[in-house]
């Protein structure tokens, strides 16, 4: 006999305004079943939750069903609250009249009538619930950090200062990240390097971090507490053990003309090479797609200079394994090139040149020494222009998003070339100046009040060169949309940040969701924000978004202190929508013939056939078996089953024919 | 079918040359073509500008007659026309009751299915292939590659390559024996319409491109346009009188290009025709 | 608010209903302008012809009919080309024109570009093509500039440029007949 | 009175939903006909759930999941695709009328694709009008037995 | 070719190292039938030659015939195809069974003891191109009329049915011990004859088919209505093969192809 109780929240009027949240509750109060209804104004909040208590003590309700925001929002609120007056939280279920009814139709009968629907779809779908009980796991106390920028350095250091394991993952050689090419940082004007080195040797010699660079996830299998992960562990043909990192075989490489990667491609390194002085590790490893070794098969220097001998040339990728509990993405960003920009010369113009590019040329450690001179002549420039929003806001050319960090690094930049070039003149073409944060705001008015930086109001149309000068036609839309023409020295763009190149592989491999420009996505915009939708899979820094230092480092605590949560207890409890094969009595047993179909199409190997004994011993059937803690619950084994011999709890067929047919018979 | 041709107004007219030396390049590669019969002006710059109606009509007519003559592609060598053509095309295409009223305003079923090519399209499907064999005299000059506005935007109509720096006739001119230049104005306006209404602003414009060219070594200006031509060429001394500098750098239609390659008559070509002699 | 009610409609939806373009996309980044040809010879830039008509202000709208602006823009789609809205401008600028045009409101600076277009056009409506030296006659005439290139003439025509007598095609009455059904 | 097509939309937990959530965050707008039945994943979605909706009254079906290689599980839509597709193949050849069953992937951050598959198939169904061959036979067996 | 398979069932028999050979017998009218041999005396009855047609692979699920344990089968072609989807859907242990089946040459019979031979053995014996049979003319009739005139067809055809169930008895391949119209929590399918219920059941069967069928036809054969089954059956078999790009090879490799899938596999019907 079915006791259920409803329970209508307007949202404030975030429903009502549009849904007839007092014609629904009378509605569903005539519902076969329904003993209870009522609406309410919030119902997540405490009087309303209490609402929902005091109704399941006072009617002895066996079944609830909430209507209100969507159930990925407030489920587990008001299954608590059930739980909370006794009831078995899984007997309570959400319609979600917000999100998929008042947001996105207009005020009429018709919205109404579907709020009803949608109400009667879960009280008949209650009405084949079962109680369920969650299933236990345990814990792996590890975490997996993947990507050693600030963001990962933080996450890593916190959570191994915490007592626990980590893994750290670096795709390249060392740690450190773009943070770790920055010259000074704003709003302060305080040394990058100077700031994040330390951070960069504690990690290295945490007695709780693993660190391994120059390595990438290779699988991730698993769930939340119980992850397997496969690192591969890029063969760096030397042998880490000896190699003492005196740098002797960078010295005797004769292939000395690689760009590198570190001084974006305006320095070079030699084929084995340490990606920058203050690198951890501070060793080298080999470049084989660059080698003379690897891509002709001769040279060995390296290998006869070594003093220790470390060199290993046919040393091999490695598969390394382990057991974690937790997963940090802290993989970052990466910025467009000038190349991405056909108005500014297809990245032909030498002096046109990136942000990240220019961090270079003002840091003391890069390829000019801190001397701000141009790629092409090495001249210092007499005039340089800024070129804000170069890909971001652009939904023509570029992405539509505004990649936030660029309108402060351009007033840093121009400070810092102002301070380097007393009597240059630094132009800012600009769209809206974003400086939310702070001292922010500040920092802006300094670079134009004190140093006297040109701030133009107004988008570049085009860059040319003209007799050695970059011509740049802007134009001041403070004066009226006037044209503007500087013979510039040098450009520099603030190319839109962009997603990591592998960030969409590398989504596909843990199975967390992304947006469309493959920025990882959050489990909830505002209240998990450091959640994926994957359940303990973590997300720190500008893998999410484009974003500054304070904020990754402040999101990297905030996703180690999950992770921190999670470890604190040795067992965790899974929602126990899993798969379930029928057994029965005998002689039936099950009604599974064991024909495998569900073996081979389960994604999580949790299925297995398993031998059906009698009383005596005999086996009498081979029939499926699902491992609870194996099983994630998709269900793909279900539709699979031909004798219907498996169902999941949760989605029981039974439950869903119920909602369907009670959908669509509204009479 | 035969490919039609539209020679439009400016061909047989002021820049009649331009229509000789696509004539020549046909015959030499023995492409068959006709011309569209009855071809009405394609309404250019000033039907848009005042009368929207007609600015979608004109073109339409010429569409209609090239495809009751049975055509399935039409080559328009202007590029004023070929711009002309092809908005009108894209516009029917997108409003179906649009295509429906401009078929009745000109009296002719209208399938709008035909393909509108401009010369550079021609060349590069039917001629670049046999290019190379039939070079007698290879170009020997430096040139600069002048693709203007209406061939190249707005590129969501015309889906022509690169927006900012086109190459397709950089590639051909290199075919030629000629040395395309890297330079910084391929695109940028001549002044077009302008030409007797605001003389003074197509010379500044006009004269830029010049100085652009020249400044990067070109001994050649190649154009596929004839307004562009008409601009650059037959401007020349107000162009001078507006920069205050001489120049002497000739202006040659691709196809006289082409045709000079192939060793074709410089008379045929129409190279006589122009202001600013052809003395390379 | 009965004002707001029964308000004309403002000059940029009329533009709206002819181009299908809302001028709301423009956040007046200014590079329209910035790579505008003539940008310079005008009296409001591209921009900010887009700013007066966001502001839906019957002043502004008023100024932009009577601006030079309009008629000077070349249609080089530079601006539509570079905008990264996607903003065909040139097509509002069309639609401006044939606005002014209509509603005689005519900046007294573009007569002759006006001049130029008119002559062109009563040329196709009379001959179904450009005829050249007619279009030059007519034009003189349009604008009393008698002695505007009369050293070019002679020579195109010694160049074999110039046609004497028009073309006659067959077809043209269903040309003219276009430009009676488009009134 | 217009008809006012009946849709049911079976839809994957993690894609479609969450993308439908988007679509009422971001207050897009579409047509009220559709009602989203929440599976685990398009893997789960049983073919014979789809009869089950035209039997009971359903004129049109949309299943929608996560885009090949964002399934939350691995591989469930890549297993559904195969299954959609031959089930497709053979309820068409017995001539059930398939233009009344979109398929479509809508992921997490697709708020406004969800809005414009939801309204195209509205719109779709209120051209095909109601499925009244189908509903026609469930009638005379209610009527009949039950 | 009798008298060698005679002999062989004879020999196991005796050895005892079957306790029943399923073959064919002669039936009352001309054609044939099928027989199960326990002693080594009805060998007598057996024979064997192209009017034996049946599929015998539907005995080897059954309980009663499970139960003997050790058995020989005389296979056929389509028992071979069968046999081999048994195998790799666990209903059958290849240790367990004997295939006797006839070779290439005149008189020979061929043992097959594992699946990996009887795979071999079919793959050789696959023709490389098929004559079009009478089904594939319906196929292609039934695919030529409009929409509207399959769903008449269709819908006449599903009136006849009458619910006798003789269609999943004929088939090798519908073994569960609960079919899914036997579900009742929820009740998928009406039970009753009605053309609703009747549909939905030939889709389902169909649909359950996908991948394993054989194409052997006793599904149409057992038809009292003589509703074309096997036209349905052919239909997804052929999607499945064209849509998934298969061999007829592969696609009788024994896995099923539903429960794998390729990352690119076709899906232009998707939005």
């Amino acid at each position: 006999m079915s006791r259920i109780g409803v329970f209508i929240c307007h949202c404030g009027e975030n429903i009502s305004a549009t849904v007839d949240c007092e014609r629904v509750a009378r509605e569903a109060s005539l519902m076969e079943g329904v003993l209870y209804s009522i609406d309410y104004k919030y119902m997540c909040s405490d009087p309303g939750q209490n609402l929902i208590k005091e109704a399941i003590k006072e009617h002895n309700l066996n079944g609830v069903v909430v209507a209100a925001c969507s159930p990925r929002m407030h489920e587990p609120t008001f299954r608590n609250a059930c739980a909370e007056a006794g009831l078995n939280p899984y007997m309570c279920e959400i319609a979600n009249l917000r999100e998929h009814v008042s947001w996105v139709h207009e005020k009429g009968d018709a919205t109404t009538q579907k709020a009803i629907d949608l109400v009667r779809m879960l009280v008949e779908k209650v009405k084949n619930n079962k109680p369920l009980l969650p299933i236990t796991v345990p814990v792996t106390r590890r975490a997996l950090v993947l990507g050693g920028g600030i963001g990962g350095i933080q996450a890593s250091l916190d959570i191994a200062n915490a007592g626990h394991q980590v893994i750290l993952v670096e795709r390249d050689p060392s740690i450190g990240g773009h943070m770790s090419q920055l010259s000074e940082t704003f709003p302060t004007l305080d040394c990058s390097q100077c700031i994040l080195t330390p951070r960069m040797v504690e990690v290295a010699r945490h007695p709780n971090i693993t660190l391994i660079t120059y390595a990438e996830l290779e699988s991730l299998e698993g769930f939340i507490g119980n992850f397997k992960a496969k690192i591969r562990k890029k063969a760096k043909s030397i042998d880490e053990k000896l190699c003492t990192g005196c740098g002797l075989c960078t010295t005797k490489c004769p292939n000395k003309k690689i760009p590198s990667e570190f001084n974006e491609g305006l320095g070079t390194r030699t084929a084995i090479y340490i990606p920058f002085p203050q690198a951890v590790p501070n060793k080298p490893v080999i470049d084989k797609t660059q080698c003379t070794y690897y891509t002709k098969g001769k040279c060995r220097l390296c290998e006869k200079t070594c003093p220790a001998q470390a060199i290993r040339l046919d040393q091999e990728d490695e598969i390394l394994e382990f057991d974690v509990g937790a997963v940090v993405l802290a993989t970052g960003f990466n910025v467009k090139g000038t190349d991405f920009f056909p108005e500014y010369g297809y990245g032909n113009y030498q002096d046109v040149i990136t942000g990240l590019q220019f961090e270079r040329l003002a840091s003391a450690s890069g390829p000019t020494l801190g001397e701000i001179r141009r790629p092409s002549d090495g001249k210092i420039p007499e005039k340089i222009v800024f070129v804000a929003c170069a890909g971001s806001r652009d939904p023509a050319k570029g992405i539509e998003y505004c990649s936030k960090i660029c309108c402060m690094y351009i007033a840093k930049h121009a400070m810092l070339y102002k301070h380097k070039v007393h009597q240059g003149n630094a132009y800012v073409f600009y769209m809206d100046i974003r400086a939310g944060g702070k001292m922010y705001e500040e920092f802006v008015r300094r670079a134009i009040e004190e140093d006297d930086v040109k701030y133009i109001r107004g988008r570049v149309s085009r860059i040319y060169e003209r007799n050695g000068k970059l011509i740049v036609k802007g134009a001041d839309t403070l004066m009226g949309g006037k044209p503007i023409e500087i013979d510039a020295d040098m450009v520099v763009l603030a190319t839109a940040g962009v997603a990591s190149p592998k960030a969409e592989e590398l989504a596909q491999k843990v199975h967390v969701s992304y947006d469309q420009h493959n920025f990882y996505a959050e489990a909830h915009p505002k209240l998990k924000p450091v959640e994926t939708n994957t359940a303990g899979i973590f997300l720190a820094g500008s893998c999410q978004a484009p974003k500054d230092i304070p904020e990754t480092v402040a999101m990297a605590s905030g996703a180690a202190s999950k992770v921190i949560g999670l470890f604190s207890n040795s067992e965790l409890k899974r929602d126990p929508s899993i798969a379930v094969v029928n057994r029965m009595p005998p002689p039936t047993y099950t009604t599974c013939v064991g024909c495998g179909l569900c073996v081979t199409a389960c994604p999580y190997q949790a299925i297995q056939l398993e031998d059906i004994k009698d009383r005596k011993g005999n086996v009498v059937k081979r029939a499926a078996y699902v491992n609870p803690g194996l099983c994630q619950g998709c269900g793909t084994c279900v539709a699979f089953c031909r004798s219907k011999s498996i169902d999941i709890e949760g989605y029981t067929s039974q439950q869903i024919v119920a909602e369907i047919s009670a959908l669509l018979n509204d009479e | 079918m035969p490919l039609a041709v539209y020679p439009g107004c400016s061909l047989t007219g002021s820049s009649r040359e331009y229509m000789e030396s696509v004539e020549q390049i046909l015959k030499t590669f023995e492409i068959p073509y006709t011309f569209v019969e009855d071809w009405n002006c394609c309404g250019a710059t000033a039907a848009h500008n005042l009368n929207r109606k007609v600015a979608e009509a004109l073109p339409a007519r010429i569409i209609a007659l090239a495809e009751k003559q049975g055509a399935d592609e039409i080559l328009v060598p202007c590029a004023a026309c070929y711009n002309r053509l092809k908005s009108s095309q894209k516009k029917m295409d997108e409003d179906k009751v649009l295509k429906g009223q401009l078929s009745e305003m000109v009296g002719m079923p209208l399938d709008n299915g035909i393909k509108i090519l401009n010369v550079l399209e021609v060349i590069e499907q039917s001629i670049v292939p046999k290019l190379n064999e039939k070079i007698q005299a290879p170009l020997n000059f430096k040139a600069a590659c002048y693709y203007g506005c209406l061939l190249v935007r707005p590129g969501n109509v015309l889906n022509f390559d690169r927006e900012e720096d086109p190459q397709s006739m950089d590639r051909i001119v290199e075919i030629l024996g000629a040395t395309p230049v890297k330079w910084s104005f391929k695109t940028e306006c001549c002044g077009a319409g302008f030409t007797v209404s605001r003389t003074d602003i197509v010379s500044r414009l006009s004269g830029d491109i010049l100085i652009d060219a020249v400044e990067h070594g070109a001994q050649a200006l190649i154009v596929a346009c004839p307004m562009c031509h008409a601009n650059l060429d037959m401007r020349r001394k107000d162009i001078e009188k507006a920069t205050g500098r001489k120049f002497d750098i000739p202006v040659i239609y691709l196809t006289q290009a082409i045709g000079m390659a192939l060793g074709i008559d410089h008379q045929k070509l129409g190279l006589n025709r122009h202001f600013v002699p052809v003395s390379i | 608010m009965s004002e707001s009610l029964n308000r004309q409609p403002s000059l940029s939806e009329k533009v709206a209903e002819i181009t299908g373009i809302s001028v709301n996309k423009c956040y007046q980044c200014g590079k329209c302008s910035a790579g505008c040809p003539v940008a310079n010879d005008m009296d409001y830039s591209p921009s900010l012809i887009m700013r007066m008509l966001q502001t839906d202000d019957p002043q502004e709208e008023e100024k932009i009919l009577r601006s030079y602006s309009i008629w000077l823009c070349l249609s080089c789609e530079m601006c539509y080309c570079r905008c990264p809205m996607s903003i065909d401008i040139p097509s509002i600028m069309d639609a401006l024109r044939q606005k002014a045009y209509s509603e005689k409101k005519v900046n007294p600076k573009a007569k002759k570009i006006i001049a130029f277009h008119e002559s062109f056009l009563d040329s196709i409506k009379w001959t179904g093509r450009l005829y050249e030296i007619g279009l030059v006659a007519t034009y003189k005439l349009k604008t009393l500039d008698l002695l505007k290139d009369v050293e070019l003439a002679p020579k195109m025509y010694l160049k074999g440029k110039l046609n004497i007598l028009p073309e006659k095609m067959h077809g043209l009455k269903n040309v003219s007949g276009l430009f009676k059904k488009s009134k | 009175m217009d008809f006012e097509p009946k849709i049911v939309a079976f839809v994957c937990n993690w894609c479609t939903y969450a993308g439908a959530d988007l679509t009422g965050t971001s207050r897009i707008k579409y047509p009220v006909n559709v009602r989203i039945v929440r599976f685990p994943c398009t893997g789960r979605i049983d073919f014979m759930l789809l009869l089950k909706a035209f039997d009971e009254g359903a004129d049109g079906i949309i299943v929608s999941g996560c885009h090949p290689n964002d399934c939350h599980y691995t591989s469930g839509n890549f297993h559904a695709r195969r299954r959609w597709m031959i089930f497709r193949n053979l309820i068409d050849f017995v001539g059930i009328d398939i233009r009344r069953v979109a398929f479509s992937w809508v992921s997490a951050a697709e708020g406004a694709k969800w809005a414009e598959v939801v309204t195209d198939t509205v719109g779709k169904i209120k051209e095909l009008g109601p499925y009244s061959e189908y509903h026609q036979i469930s009638k005379s067996f209610d009527g009949g037995a039950k | 070719m009798i008298k060698a398979m005679k002999n062989k069932s004879l020999e196991l028999l005796t050895s005892q190292e079957v306790r029943v050979v399923i073959g064919y017998e002669k039936g009352t009218k001309c054609s044939t039938r099928p027989s199960f041999f326990f002693l080594p005396e009805d060998i007598e009855r057996m024979v064997f030659d192209e009017e034996c047609k049946n599929n015998l692979a539907v005995y080897l699920t059954k309980e009663n015939i499970k139960n003997y344990g050790r058995l020989a089968i005389i296979a056929n072609d389509k028992t071979l195809q069968s046999i081999v989807k048994l195998i790799s859907e666990n209903q059958i242990r290849e240790d367990n069974l004997f295939v006797l089946t006839p070779g290439s040459e005149d008189g020979q019979v061929i043992v097959l003891n594992s699946i990996e031979e009887i795979k071999s053995f079919v793959n050789k014996s696959i023709p490389s191109q098929k004559e079009p049979d009478s089904v594939d003319e319906l196929v292609a009739r039934i695919r030529k009329m409009s929409r509207e005139e399959r769903w008449k067809y269709w819908q006449d055809e599903f009136a006849r049915c009458i619910r006798c169930y003789a269609c999943r008895a004929a088939c090798p391949l519908c073994y569960c011990t609960r079919c899914t119209v036997e579900s009742s929590q929820p009740q998928w399918v009406p039970v009753a004859s009605h053309v609703l219920g009747n549909m939905e059941w030939h889709i389902i069967r169909a649909m359950h088919m996908s991948g394993r069928c054989t194409d052997c036809g006793a599904c149409a054969e057992a038809c009292p209505v003589n509703i074309n089954l096997q036209a349905l059956t052919r239909v997804v078999r052929e999607s499945i093969q064209d849509e998934f790009n298969l061999t007829t090879e592969e696609y009788l490799e024994g896995n099923n192809v539903l429960s794998s899938f390729k990352p690119n596999d076709n899906e232009t019907f998707i939005r």
